[in-house]
Order: structure tokens, then C-alpha cells, then sequence
């Protein structure tokens, strides 16, 4: 059965209550994995009010999908939800959050560290950070 | 041929700019495309090494071999999550 | 500052959406991982209704926070949340679910993994099938 | 002295019921312990080599020595999850 995939890259905030309610009750599936990232309040040792991110998103959502292309030949999972957001996100608010759905634990962990390391590596989004005072921002 | 190149992220500031278009004769790679640039763009040159090239919506090597229509992006290292 | 805890073990249904709404903003953590277990719907090979978890209470609580004392040690976790649901749970419901805040993604899965682990090697629970007809059932 | 012992999950079905109560001199060990209850329960010996062994709360090996007030349980592998 072809692995379910949902990819949403938007500005809006991410509700994980939401997504996590939202999930398809799937008993013949007994791993669930959920990872959200969350915005730190520093960035290399000074304090900032978060992250600006943007996105090439066409590029992005065709890395996203050769991604899970290759999760879905390496392991048998069956669900993998991703949400990107972009834009300006204050600090402990979540950018990323990924479900993985498999079988057993040891799959999903695999899988879904697979998957964070390699967006990572290749799907085209960039952050810059917010400062905290607006006077000290600025082009440059 | 004329080829549109694309810049995100701070390659922009770096230009000053978020498009350019090269004319490349047929046949030239994308280091040619790259030399080009960079002629005209020495901070971007600068950056050579940590960039990342797409045609479309996939990645490219610099031996690639450009044709007409052809959209190329120059990024930085990504950053997502 | 010390790893907040949260343990809960009861034979209430988890509500996944409510623990992750309860989540407390924490602008210093990066990375949130949250692990739920759902009881499926075969058993070596029979289709079952679902299982019967029971326990050793006491000494599950002790258990769960001798891992956790060990998992504080080893790793810059900043918060665990478990909760393991006890007595009949269906198919497709969730059994157990398990959240790790850390500074960054890399702890959080490592820890993860190591406290589900240690779980299913030192935690007294025990699950037993429910068969799909009452008529199978019957003390063995 | 008396040392109570309870069983869990099915070692209460192999024994047929979930605590038995042992009689055992001053000194004695786990080991001791479960040599006397095996005699009475031979189902459960069957399950000697997968036994856990816990005192109160905390798991104990079979050298461990008892004492009055000791509350002993014994359990199958642990299934959480």
C-alpha cells in the first residue's frame, strides 16, 4: 500500500493539536512519531526575537517528494505528515512538525531522523534571524 | 541563448538583485554560466564554493549542460527546520 | 535547572491533542519529540480485538523515575511526559505516549529511544490479546 | 519468619492464585525463597530462567538476603508500550 503523504509549506502558525487530531486512526499501524522544531530564542550566543524563514517552495516541494520517494523505498511506513512554516516565527513557536506513522518504533525513529537530516541537506528554505530591537536591524 | 538566473536567500543582497539573465552561447555548462556571473557579481564569486545550483526544481551539477528555457536558482547552504 | 517530569499511568484513554496543547512554550528548547504506541489489531499472527494491560503500579512509578533520573544524567532534557493507559484497550487506540523537550533534535531522539526501551526491559506492565470473540476468551 | 509473595500477570494463573505467604529461617536468600515456592507451585519453576524478582519496588537478585517485612513480587518479562 503506497505511503500516505501530506506536505503543507505556509505562513500560518502550526497547530499540533490539530494535525495530531486530525490523524487517521490506523490499527494496523503501531508507531506514531512526532517531531516539531521549535524556534530558539538564540542564535549563536545572542538573544533574538525569532526566525524570518523563506523558501524557493516550488523547489522545495519537489525535494520534499523525491525525499519521500526514497523514505518510502527504505522503510515500510505508512503515513508521513509534514509542515513547514515560513515567514517571520517568534521564538518558541513551532516551524517544522513531522508525523511519521509505521509499523513499529524502530522504523518511524529512523525514518523521520532520516527525513529531518536530509531537508536539512537539500530542500531550499533559509532563516535569518529577527533582532530583538528593531533599531538594530537593517539591511546588510 | 538567454538564461534566466534566479538568487535566493542573501545571494540577493549579495547582487543586489534577485534575477539576472546571461547570454550563453549553445552548449555551455552552468560553470560556464557560473564564470559569467561572476564576472559581474565578484561577491557572489565569493561564495562559490557553498553554493548550491537548480535547474527548475532540481539540482544540477556545474558540467550540466544549459538549454534554451532553462531556469537556473543559486542558493546558499539550506537551512530548513 | 532539573528535568521537569510527568508521569501518568491510568486507565483513562490518552488524549494525544490535549497533552500537546498542554505543553508548556518553552523559547530555550528546539526540538519537541513525542512517541505514541497504538495497540494493533494482530497478535503473532491472529487478529485480535485488542489488549489488556495491567500492572504493578507502585513499582512501575518507581521504575519510570529511576529512568528518568538516569535519562537526566545522560542527556540536557529539559521535559518528560509519559503516560501508559492500563486494562482494555482496542485496536487502533493508543497505549502509550511519550514526550522529550531538549535544546536539540539529536538528544531528544536519543533519549527517546533509550527510555522506550528501558521501558519494555525494567517497567511492570504486561499486556495480554483480547480475542475478537468473546466465545475464544476464557481463562487459560 | 513470613515473608509474603506476590505474583503478577499470568505467574497468578500458573500459581492459581496472586500471593502465597512463606515460611523462611533468618538468612535466607531469594534463591532460598524460590527454591521452597517452586516446590509448592512447580508451574512457576517452569518460569524460573524468565522470572523477575522485585523486593518492595526495586529489583533484587537471587543472592539477595531478606529480612522481616520484605514484600517480595515475581513477574514474566515486562511488556509496556
Amino acid at each position: 500500500m503506497a505511503m500516505r503523504r501530506e506536505l503543507t509549506i505556509s505562513d500560518r502558525p502550526i497547530d499540533e493539536a490539530a494535525w495530531v487530531a486530525a490523524r487517521r486512526n490506523d490499527s494496523t499501524q503501531g508507531a506514531v512519531l512526532q517531531f516539531a522544531g521549535v524556534v530558539r530564542d538564540s542564535e549563536g550566543g545572542a538573544t533574538i526575537l525569532g526566525l524570518d524563514y523563506s523558501s524557493f517552495v516550488a523547489m522545495a516541494e519537489r525535494q520534499f517528494h523525491l525525499l519521500f520517494d526514497e523514505m518510502e523505498r527504505r522503510w515500510p511506513i505508512s503515513s508521513v505528515r509534514l509542515v513547514h512554516r515560513l515567514g517571520p516565527i517568534k521564538a518558541g513557536e513551532t516551524s517544522l512538525w513531522v508525523e511519521t506513522v509505521a509499523g513499529h518504533r524502530g522504523e518511524a525513529f529512523a525514518a523521520t531522523q532520516w527525513l529531518i537530516d536530509e531537508m536539512k541537506r537539500v530542500v531550499p528554505i533559509w532563516k535569518k534571524p529577527l533582532p530583538i530591537s528593531s533599531e538594530t536591524s537593517g539591511s546588510g | 541563448m538567454k538564461i534566466p538566473v534566479q538568487l535566493w536567500s542573501y545571494f540577493t543582497e549579495l547582487a543586489g538583485t534577485s534575477q539576472v539573465e546571461l547570454e550563453l552561447p549553445p552548449g555551455a555548462k552552468i560553470d560556464d554560466l557560473l564564470t559569467l556571473l561572476y564576472q559581474r557579481h565578484p561577491r557572489l564569486g565569493a561564495m562559490r564554493n557553498s553554493t548550491l545550483v537548480a535547474v527548475g526544481v532540481d539540482y544540477q551539477g556545474s558540467s550540466y549542460v544549459l538549454q534554451e528555457g532553462d531556469e537556473v536558482s543559486l542558493f546558499p547552504p539550506v537551512q530548513g527546520g
